[in-house]
């Protein structure tokens, strides 16, 4: 354990970050840098494994332990890491095609487990590293690379997707809005559990502007729904209330503040955080961004070991001599 | 006055009967029965793909055979000699491997005209005179087993169900079996239903007071003691071996052992077996599916863990991509593949020698890994160690490619001193100034096992070719040629022991040649073949890649190499190209082993053609 | 096309059943039978694909066309069948190991894109083919082959799931209710698009009764929810009122009938069907049956065929001549 | 008075720059218009796996290389006449492959402190005499380009993005290429654009005028056409010509193209490609996975389309299983493979052939699949339809091995006249009573093709094994064993074009033996090994599984046989072992193509041991 406090400096690797200019993975990883020593971890105790795409270049610039893995696999390798090495602090960084394409069923599977590992999903609705074509969460109709008259796909909703997987924490937030991401990422660290943010991330070269009514001054103050624990959830013009099982966009001042919806990270039924997922499905002018749920559960490691400790506990460690001559057996002189 | 006992050397007996009628655990106690008794054994179950095939149907039929002796065995032996059918199906399906002469012993009750035409008897066997060349033995076995448990308030249906107890008793009393042993077993087992423990017990007891009473049954037999090393021994299949293998090994090397599995036949009880070891530490993860089985051992071996999966073929499919990484990452990684019927879901339950060249080459670009193979159900134990020591010595995924033979079927084991087992502890790199992941150990060509947690060495690695020393990203063109025949070239120099031939004769011209599963029927025939004065030498290979060393001058030695195989001829196809020789294949591809008749039929062939 | 009506033995192979004895699978397949013929659709237009496990040896008892495939992975054949032949009417058969375990990837993105299959989910709550290991859908805390000490995963909702991956259609109904498995099958092939349903099958030989509350005389009426489009949601003692964004049970009576929830199997916000899907996760004491969520998109093999159609319509079939000696070309002598 | 024109016989042209510099497009223009010249030509674009790699680094830097000549050719050159380096880092990274007395031109703009010091440069390669044996150009291309264009309303930056233009426009001056193409082409790509349409124009023809007008430029150069065979050409890419191949087999089936796909370098443009073909009812999925990508193609197959599935060789990792089902089913399926460097991530956007085993041998079980290999560009078209022949004549999966080189690679084309396409119809079964799904073809060996749809024939298969004829599933020993030697049989027998052998004196003793895309430069290789007055043969392997009928015979007339690969020697290893033949493999692994002179050193060895 490092008594001096580590730095920014220290975070940072010696490799040349490899993106193109303007690509929001550079404030992402700027602000990680930032983040890091305030977690107070030594270095060695911390590992990012990514899978394939642009955004999974991400560990290669930290100056930790790190994994380039393959393609949508990273969360398969990390929680072998992470049950097997519960000291350590595992991120996993990965793409919208990364996470959501290929390797979807271990995104919803690790989530369900809630194997302790910090998932950040890099969202720029492309496939950046491939020159651009169509991701599951590109918007459809789009014209790519790859549907040249248009997809047909009806995209995923990444956070209702955690949301149905029995996700313990789930979260949004914007790529070049530092302070955000810094508390956003603050508060999935201090998670025990799994931790999904979906980071909407610029694509400048292959979908450029995808982000623009959360980013443009003019416009984001009003279509940013802010959630904060306690507080009613609103944007600068608008505040949202419940309508049957529905969460419902109204203008401020059209209702009673008392009628505004009162933000609940910590609600067990992930219904309500689910309904908060839909806002950005239903219509496009408003995107709730903060933590949508952080509910406590079990992390899968520390069960996984705790139900080993308590087994050892109760017959004491395995001898490898019992074991080999346990059950029938005979001698022969 | 007593019966006469008449003294065998050895014996094969087959169960037979309804998926539902409890022939796989009668054979399993008649074996425990036998081993205690110091003879030697082979055993060989057999059941359908379906958890409960339709009842009374051929495809129903689920058996299990056994061969015992009082002397050394390497087969479950071609053809039974006795035959307990438990209904019509059972008889049909079975009665054609049978050698004539043989006894069949039959539940007569079973052979209503329903069930009969069922399985297209026209006429009852047992009444017409197709079973003349066998001894036939028919019992009312349900209805003397029904009879016997009257007193206790049981269905009719409940104590049906203990008819194989019957059996079971009526053959321990023909073959001198003990009895306590299986009837604690059953204590065990039913502890918790008195009424169910009463029945088996009595209906076993029944069998055997049948035997002993009955006109019936005139003679019994005894098989002495087979001679073998002095020891303690138990009788275990290839998948308990694999897994207690694997569990010395994580002792001997200090490493925790995670197992990262996706069920599948025949390879599952490897899983169930790890998953009891919780007490040795042993991480048991039942992934989503293969590719997060393979991804969750990898990860858990770059932590520092022994990182293993198991599975099978189409597991193996799954996983080239994973296994891929860990050639690139140079990280152990051991992956299990118990071989099955294939192509595609092929025959799950049955078994085969067809993955092999997947093993070797089921990955994209240049991707070499370790390819080890055990000969038999005890030998898993050790090759499992073998695996662990080649993966953790230099850093490289290993394939233990078992079967469905030797993974199901059984023989004594000579258990081991646990100080008597290879010390398996291996180096992690340590705190260093300027520490360089892909530095490389000159003899064994490893990189440095270098795990999270350890200060100073934060490092990053990935599957894009890297540099040579540095593990930085590389394009490189000549270090990129440089890196692909390094990691061949580490593969081609692990060391695997000579491989030893058996040739006492010394100027035999002709050479047997296996690997895996097919060592039991190759030596049974060896063994036959010189028995009538032939001249065979015997080698099996249980390093693949690697070969052993002096394997190619072996084959110059041999002018005819015979190597029969479970498959159209992978390893051929291996031997072949790297040495020039011309192998002679002989191969099968039926999802069963092969019976010794069939290799002394092969090489009498090329030894008389 | 037949004009004899057919019958339930025209569906009916001359495959042997090879289910254990009083396996739920045997219920379901003499409904689906019986239902065929009332589709009106010829036998050969009719293609079963299923997976593998226990319940995906369905197709084989089913004189139509079928594909016994490979684990997890019918939805990818059938995607592939029913695009590129919008004339047939696909089923999707499959056990709650083959679609959320190995396959939950492929089922997910199928339900986004609502490719017009039929996927019956033969939930049994254990890997029955391979004997006994729990599977993504047992209950945590399961002692099976493969967990001596109990699981400790948290089990997926698989209606939640869905419902997170955008499914426009999804049921949940029961193996040896004839009546209501009839009427959610009926539902469901009159759905346009990608229909879900899942099956509460028994499994005597490895999971017994994991579904007794809903099946035993006793219990059933007071714990199953009925869910009718229009109609207050109620079992025979209990019912449902809104509270937030969740659904909570009440007794009957303990509120007025008008506050009870009338069900809207059509609301376009799936957050409505997702606050149903959770009573399962909530407790334990009720179950809905019925259609959660029916609302209409367009099907995914329809628009890639309409795709095709208008641009052949706007700019005429494909010249093979023409495409060959597109762009710059020139002519030796 | 105008300038001196030099006549040559060929010409190589090395495009460098930052991946930013639009290098790709310039050598894509420049080579379009040689190619309306009627020269003979050939490329070899080169890129980073990163999207933009840092600016001014040597990883940043993308090339675009050009071989034309006024005879036929072979490869993209051994090493480039003339260099077009935008900066310090194109500069260093391409100056170790020039010829001495190669031409530079550089932007001298780019030669600042800051840049040189970046990439290492100590001292100013322009002014020092580190490049004393080249003819350098030293053109301030940024300033003057910004300089042109300083009437337009563009910022600076803008204006820069310009120079590759300027470069276009100065080098089509000194080869003497056609203007009007290059203006039509920028009309249409920037036509919404007027600004930077007005700019790219401007400043290309400002490149022109300077050639035309300044000192540095003394001299400019024609090539004459080569001599091709009459007809329509167009200059090609492997994956373009994949794709019409596909596009064509299609029509000339009348069956609906399907393509599953996921993704991939470098296969991505097929699928790039086949989207743009839905006017002729093609219909193209992009799916979650490889997985879903080939079976999404498998069950388009099911139903009567042709199922394709694109991909590189991490994808064909991931297909195994399913393709091991195709081989069940036997169902027609391709399967495209774009090979690229690996193990693992490798050298996504390098060239190799390290899957060829991999294809053959890369799924559980006794699973063959068809192997076929283009040799060139062009070649991907008549290759893609003989997949579809053989996919659809014999109902089983066939690998199309391509590879980076040739995919992205290009060449002219002579374009077939439609009307001599082969007939690609097949049948599907009819209504018919008692169908038997596994009834074969007594000659092809193929079950029928049966989609749904069809009255009458409605049935079950799977991935299980099938009882031969009625396709049931069968655990019948012997069934299992016909059936897995009769699918080996099947693609065995599968019909293949005799190899040719080109051995004009007829009495060589050392052959030349390649497969895909190394047919270049052995082509190359050998006729310069002739001009040299050697004596030897080429044969060139497209159909791998099978092999060529004739193929064993021509090994044993041939004393030596050398088989240059990309790869440590996966088409040697087959040959070996099939033939016994001691071929001599010439590896390189550099995600490289082979240069001519590197062919010609190992034959000469060979041929002068
Ligand atoms: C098995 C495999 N399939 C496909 C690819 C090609 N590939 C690399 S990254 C990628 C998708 C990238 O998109 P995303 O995950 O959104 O990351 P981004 O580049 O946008 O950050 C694909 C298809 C691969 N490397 N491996
Ligand atoms: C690639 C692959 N992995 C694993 C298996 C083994 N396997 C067959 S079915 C099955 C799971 C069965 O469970 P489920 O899908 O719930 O079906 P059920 O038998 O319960 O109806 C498994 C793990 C396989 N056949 N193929
Ligand atoms: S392609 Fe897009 S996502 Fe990838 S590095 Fe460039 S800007 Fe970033
Ligand atoms: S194991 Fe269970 S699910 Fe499978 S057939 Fe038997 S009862 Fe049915
Ligand atoms: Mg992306
Ligand atoms: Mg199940």
């Amino acid at each position: 354990m490092t008594d001096v406090a580590l730095t920014k400096k220290d975070f940072t690797s010696d490799q040349e970050v490899r993106w193109c200019p303007g690509c929001g993975d550079y404030s992402i990883l700027s602000t990680m840098q930032s983040y890091l020593p305030e977690l107070g971890i030594p270095r060695e105790n911390i590992v990012f494994i990514s899978g394939i795409g642009c955004s999974s270049r991400f560990p290669y610039y930290l100056n930790t332990f790190g994994m380039h893995s393959i393609h949508g696999r990273a969360p398969t390798i990390a929680s072998g890491l992470a049950i097997s090495r519960p000291d350590l602090t595992v991120f996993v960084i990965t793409g919208d095609g990364d996470s959501l394409s290929i390797g979807g069923n271990h995104l919803i599977h690790t989530l369900r487990r809630n194997v302790e590992l910090k998932i950040l999903l890099f969202n720029n609705q492309i496939y950046g590293l491939t020159k651009g074509q169509y991701s599951p969460t590109s918007e459809q109709g789009k014209i790519t690379k790859s549907t040249p008259l248009g997809s047909l796909d009806t995209p995923f909703n990444p956070i209702s997707l955690a949301l149905g997987a029995e996700a313990s924490f789930v979260a949004r937030t914007i790529d070049s809005d530092r302070k955000h991401l810094t508390e956003t990422l603050r508060a999935a660290t201090a998670h025990k559990g799994s931790a999904l943010i979906e980071i909407y991330q610029n694509c400048p070269i292959f979908n450029d502007g995808a982000f623009d009514l959360v980013k443009d001054n003019e416009t984001k103050a009003a279509s940013l729904l802010q959630m904060v624990h306690g507080e009613p959830i609103k944007s600068s013009t608008h505040g949202l209330v419940h309508e049957g099982a529905s969460l419902k966009v109204v203008e401020l001042g059209s209702v009673s503040e008392n009628d505004l919806v009162i933000h609940d990270a910590h609600n067990p039924d992930p219904a309500y955080a689910f309904a908060l997922s839909r806002l950005t499905s239903m219509d496009h002018n408003h995107v709730p961004v903060g933590v949508f749920r952080d509910v406590v559960r079990p992390g899968y490691s520390s069960m996984v070991n705790n139900q080993i400790s308590e087994i050892i506990a109760k017959q004491g460690a395995g001898d490898l001599n019992s074991l080999l001559t346990s059950g029938d057996t005979w001698v022969v002189a | 006055m007593a019966k006469p006992v008449i003294s065998l050397d050895q014996v094969v007996i087959r169960f037979a009967g309804d998926s539902g009628d409890g022939m796989q655990l009668t054979g399993d106690r008649f074996t425990m029965d036998t081993a205690s008794l110091g003879n030697d054994l082979s055993t060989l179950p057999s059941y359908p793909a379906e958890i409960r095939a339709p009842q009374g149907t051929l495809l129903g039929v689920s058996s299990f055979q056994l061969h015992f002796a009082d002397h050394l065995i390497q087969t479950p032996g071609d053809a039974p000699d006795i035959l307990v059918a438990m209904n019509p199906a059972a008889l049909k399906a079975n009665i054609r491997d049978l050698r004539r002469g043989a006894t069949i012993i039959v539940d007569s009750d079973e052979f209503t005209t329903r069930n009969l035409t069922k399985v297209g008897y026209a006429t009852n066997p047992l009444e017409d005179d197709s079973l003349d060349s066998y001894k036939v033995h028919a019992v009312a076995l349900t209805s003397l087993t029904v009879a016997a448990l009257s007193n206790l308030s049981l269905s009719r249906k409940e104590a049906e169900r203990s008819k194989n107890m019957f059996a079971l008793g009526l053959l321990s009393w023909m073959y001198h079996r003990p009895v306590e042993a299986t009837e604690n077993f059953l204590r065990a087992k039913f502890g918790k239903k008195p009424e169910i423990l009463e029945a088996n017990l009595l209906a076993y007891k029944t069998g055997w007071n049948y035997g002993e009473t009955t006109e019936d049954f005139a003679v019994s037999y005894e098989i002495a003691p087979a001679k073998m090393p002095p020891g303690r021994y138990k009788n275990i299949s290839g998948n308990v071996a694999l897994a207690y293998g694997l569990v010395a090994a994580s002792q001997q090397s200090d490493l925790t052992l995670f197992l990262g599995s996706y069920p599948i036949t025949p390879a599952s009880d490897i899983l169930h077996e790890l998953s009891k070891q919780k007490k040795f530490g042993v991480i048991t993860f039942q992934a989503e599916d293969e590719i997060a089985a393979v991804g969750s051992a990898l990860g858990a071996s770059y932590g520092g863990s022994l990182g293993v999966t198991s599975t099978s073929g189409p597991g193996v499919a799954l996983k080239g991509e994973m296994i891929g990484l860990g050639v690139m990452l140079e990280l152990p990684l051991i992956i299990v593949d118990v071989q099955r019927g294939g192509p595609s879901t092929g025959l799950p339950t049955k078994t085969e020698q067809a993955d092999l060249l997947q093993a070797m080459f089921g990955r994209n670009g240049e991707s070499p890994a370790a390819v080890i193979a055990p000969a038999t159900p005890s030998d898993c134990f050790d090759m499992a160690m073998e695996a662990v020591r080649i993966a953790t010595t230099y850093r490289v995924p290993v394939f233990l490619m078992s079967d469905g033979y030797i993974a199901n079927g059984s023989e004594p084991w000579r258990i081991p001193e646990v100080a008597d087992l290879p010390d398996l502890h291996v180096e992690f790199a340590k705190t260093q100034e300027d520490f360089k992941p892909y530095l490389r150990d000159p003899k064994t060509l490893a990189r440095p096992w270098a795990i999270p947690g350890t200060k100073g060495i934060e490092h990053r690695i990935g599957g894009v070719e890297k540099a040579d020393v540095t593990g930085e990203i590389s394009y490189d063109p000549a270090n990129h040629d440089f890196m692909v025949r390094t990691r061949a070239a580490k593969v081609a120099g692990i060391t695997v022991p000579e491989i030893i031939v058996d040739d006492p004769s010394g100027d035999a011209e002709v050479l047997l040649l296996g690997w895996g599963s097919t060592f039991g029927p190759i030596s049974a025939a060896v063994e036959t073949l010189r028995v009538n004065g032939e001249k065979i030498a015997q080698a099996h290979i249980r390093y693949i890649n690697p070969f052993p060393k002096n394997l190619g001058s072996i084959l110059e030695k041999y002018s005819k190499v015979i190597v029969p195989e479970m498959n159209l001829g992978q390893l051929a196809m291996l031997l072949r190209s790297q040495f020039l020789k011309d192998v002679i294949g002989y191969n099968m591809v039926r999802g069963l082993p092969f019976t010794t008749a069939e290799i002394v039929e092969a090489a009498m062939e090329v030894l008389h053609d």
